[in-house]
């Protein structure tokens, strides 16, 4: 039987992999996809909680569904906006997009 | 020793599994858990081989088939009808060099193609082959479908941006922007089966439909949507713009030569026998005929009867139609086949929660009249919306040549394009 | 039900196998005979122009983009569809509602013109 | 040292790997390829809880769907990532830094409390999750009104992502 707490160290773990890609990437569309890594981790922990607190009750799918439609929404926009980005620009850098930066 | 009377003829398969665990159990001694995966791994190994065999067959019976339509003999020379020509192309791959292209990533342009053959080899994991036999019956079935058909677009992806060519990438995208658009009406018809069974499991639709009746009757907008979305999903004339010769080459797998290249020739034969398995799974009744429950061998027999006839209708369209353009491909899919699927999927279930309202006590024979009736209604309903539409757009195209005349009477900043807009919803009575 | 999964994870592993052991065999049979001329990339017959990469149209993006919202929705009903049966009317209206709400999506793109393919 | 613990770490093992190339890797087609092999290992942690339709459904839409528009997107700007320069900024270390100091916090926090062991559950349970799934998302005693929310937040998604990336230049 695996304990509770190594699902949950493991999602730690790969949330801070995810923070780690947010913070060092320069490219816009990896920081992306450090993002998702760190939502993957937050599901990670949802369906955990579900298996080991109340498997009879669905609570915990529920709302790793609806995390699940967040992460669509989310990466659809960034994405879009990336691309919007892109083609005024001619850049994905992330530091070059400083017109509100003081 | 398992009793041989107890399981029949008709079991004979669930026998020599049922001996085999046997023989690991009580005769080497193995734990349960080693035997029970040992057990596992060989009912894995022979359905992989019967599927990936099943390709050698095929595509012989593919190309007797479109020469047939085409009026040619087609292969005849080696072995008896031809038999053995696939055998012959394997052995000829088999002394083909194995080219990497300059400039390809190497990696991910060697695995593209496994994972290809990968996405369509594991679809029969979860295939019902008759009412004792099915490698997986997980409660997902048709999710599992799903998704698994998702990795061939990876892998195209894969292999046509690692090939460092441009007809490769332009290829691969453009096959996996029809992939996507494709794959939004096949999950929506699929849901129709789902909705109707009250379940995901593949084993568990095939017994509804055994329980009631055969879901092309219940369903047949949904089955006919099924069926040509999966064509377009494995690229088969009408919808091949994927590999045009004459456009783009060859496609995704251009710098692909040797056996990596048999292996995609291998996963596009095999993924049109596994959408006519499926369409027979899910609409057909499956192993579903007469004395079938009793005699499991039975129902392979029937599976793989009308898993033959839908994939003969594969190759039948595909040896009748030309290729469809990529604007027409396209729209076919957001605007014909996206709002038709939506439309039969909230008609089954209104229909559905209707009867179950109004006819309590209804039979399956009255069930299946009403659901059928009601997706007949939704045809006609979307062809009259279809001829409504193009009738204006006629009366709009034919009318705005009398009416650019008549525009210069009626005040002034009405030019012709704005006439024709404005008088297009008339009725073609204008004549 | 764990050992329908087990099944898959193995058939997964067993399906990478089996179409490696004839490339690897075709590898070792084949003929080896390098060049430099055949390993470059194929282009109409001429030598290779420019670098693989092309401008893509933005309409790539946009159709990926409206499968992927749809996807979503259609992974949501699912579970509606599954129970659906047993559902009583207020709940089987709520997903009839849903599927509106997706039809209201597609409409919108339509009447945008984003489906055009330019 | 039981069957499913040793399962769980060659897992654990091989997606924590795929999850740092991910991160570090130059190539950015690689890295999303091994985002995808990230993904589809979380799906099998998802299977391993039991949960068979978070696991397709993870399938579906994360490797069929969203890693799909990210390599799209990726297309769409690639002339800036083409090059081999570098695709670390210049305070990764600090990044490294706050990452790895997070992770040591929430580890010793979860290390040190105490978590209730596995319930065991019926076959039944787990078939019939997707049931009552379905029945609690559009059920008003449920979760209806989050259901009805997020397909508009989905439509609304939509709509703005068109109207930002199909705007003329």
């Amino acid at each position: 039987m695996v304990p509770l707490n190594w699902y949950l160290i493991l999602a730690a773990a790969l949330f801070c992999i995810g923070l780690f890609g947010v913070l060092a990437r320069r490219n816009a569309v990896a920081i992306l996809m450090g993002i998702e890594l760190m939502m993957n981790a937050v599901i990670i922990n949802l369906v955990a909680f579900w298996r080991y607190l109340q498997p009879t009750q669905i609570t915990g799918q529920v709302f790793a569904v609806i995390v699940f439609a967040v992460a669509a929404a989310e990466v659809s926009v960034g994405l879009a906006l990336i691309i919007s980005i892109y083609r005024r620009r001619n850049s994905v850098v992330a530091e070059e997009m400083n017109l509100m930066k003081w | 020793m398992p009793d041989f009377s107890k399981y029949g003829i008709g079991n004979i398969f669930i026998y020599f599994y049922e001996l085999l665990g046997w023989f690991l159990k009580s005769q080497l001694n193995l734990p349960a858990e080693l035997a029970g995966v040992i057990q596992t791994l060989v009912a894995i190994v022979t359905l992989g081989t019967f599927a990936l065999l099943i390709p050698i067959f095929t595509i012989w019976l593919e190309r007797k088939l479109a020469a047939r339509f085409q009026d040619r003999l087609g292969p005849n020379r080696a072995g008896p009808y031809g038999l053995l020509q696939s055998f012959a192309d394997v052995i000829k791959l088999l002394g083909k060099e194995d080219i990497t292209p300059t400039g390809a990533d190497k990696w991910v342009y060697n695995l593209a193609p496994l994972v290809g053959v990968v996405s369509v080899v594991t679809l029969w994991a979860v295939i019902p082959l008759a009412s004792t036999m099915v490698g997986a019956n997980i409660n997902v079935g048709v999710l599992y479908v799903v998704g698994i058909s998702g990795l061939g677009t990876i892998a195209i992806m894969m292999g046509g941006w690692s090939s460092n060519n441009k007809f490769a990438l332009l290829g691969a995208f453009r096959t996996a922007a029809q992939l996507v658009a494709y794959e939004v009406p096949m999950i929506i018809a699929l849901m129709v089966p789902v909705l109707l069974a009250g379940s995901m499991g593949m084993q568990d639709i095939v017994n509804a439909q055994a329980n009631s009746t055969w879901y092309i009757l219940m369903a047949p907008v949904a089955a006919l949507l099924f069926f040509i979305t999966s064509v377009a999903e494995i690229g088969r004339a009408p919808f091949d713009l994927l590999e045009a010769e004459s456009e783009i080459v060859a496609g995704f797998h251009i710098e692909y030569t040797g056996m990596k290249f048999g292996m995609w020739m291998l996963s596009e034969f095999l993924h049109a026998f596994t959408i006519a398995a499926l369409t027979a799974t899910l609409f057909l009744g499956g192993w579903h005929g007469p004395l079938s429950s009793e005699a499991p061998i039975l129902g392979i027999v029937y599976f793989l009867v009308k898993t033959f006839l839908a994939y003969f209708v594969v190759v039948w369209s595909r040896s009748t139609f030309p290729r469809i353009r990529v604007d027409h491909l396209l729209s076919l899919n957001w605007k014909f086949f996206t709002p038709l699927a939506l439309g039969a999927l909230v008609v089954t279930a209104v229909a559905q929660k209707l009867v179950d309202t109004y006819l309590p006590g209804a039979g399956d024979a009255m069930r299946t009249v009403a659901l059928f009736s009601a997706n007949v209604l939704l045809v006609w309903l979307v062809f009259e919306l279809i001829r409504r539409s193009a009738r204006q757009a006629r009366a709009g195209a034919e009318g705005g040549y009398e009416e650019q005349g008549e525009a210069h009477h009626e005040e002034a900043g009405h030019g012709g394009h704005e006439t024709q807009a404005e008088h297009s919803p008339a009725p073609a009575s204008a004549h | 039900m764990r050992a329908d999964w087990l099944f898959i994870g193995l058939f997964l592993l067993i399906g990478i196998v089996f179409p490696a052991v004839p490339v690897t065999l075709a590898y070792i049979v084949g003929p080896k005979k390098p060049n430099p001329l055949k390993y470059e990339t194929y282009e109409c017959g001429i030598e290779t122009v420019g670098e693989a990469w092309v401008q893509f149209k933005i309409q790539y993006y946009i159709f990926a983009l409206v499968f992927v919202v749809f996807d979503v929705e259609t992974v949501f009903l699912f579970p509606w569809a599954v129970a659906y049966n047993s559902l009583k009317l207020f709940l089987a209206v709520q997903g009839i509602i849903f599927i509106f709400l997706l039809a209201e999506g597609l409409i919108y793109v339509w009447r945008k013109g984003a489906l055009e393919w330019v | 040292m039981t069957v499913s613990q040793i399962l769980f770490l060659v897992v654990a093992a091989v997606m924590l790997i795929s999850a740092v190339l991910v991160v570090t890797l130059r190539n950015l087609i690689h890295a999303a390829l091994w985002l995808i092999a990230t993904l589809f290992f979380v799906a099998v942690l998802y299977v391993l809880l039991d949960a068979g339709f978070m696991a397709a459904a993870q399938v579906v839409l994360y490797i069929g769907a969203i890693a799909i528009l990210i390599i799209f997107a990726m297309m769409l700007t690639r002339r800036v990532m083409a090059d081999e320069t570098v695709q670390i900024n210049s305070q990764w270390w600090l990044g490294g830094l706050v990452a790895a100091a997070a992770f040591v916090a929430v580890a010793g926090l979860l290390n040190a409390s105490a978590w209730p062991g596995l319930p065991a559950v019926d076959d039944a349970t787990i078939t019939n999750s997707i049931k009552m799934l379905g029945t609690q998302l559009t059920s008003p005693d449920g979760f209806v009104i989050p259901f009805q929310i997020a397909s508009i937040l989905l439509t609304v998604a939509l709509v703005g992502a068109i109207a930002v990336a199909g705007e003329k230049k």
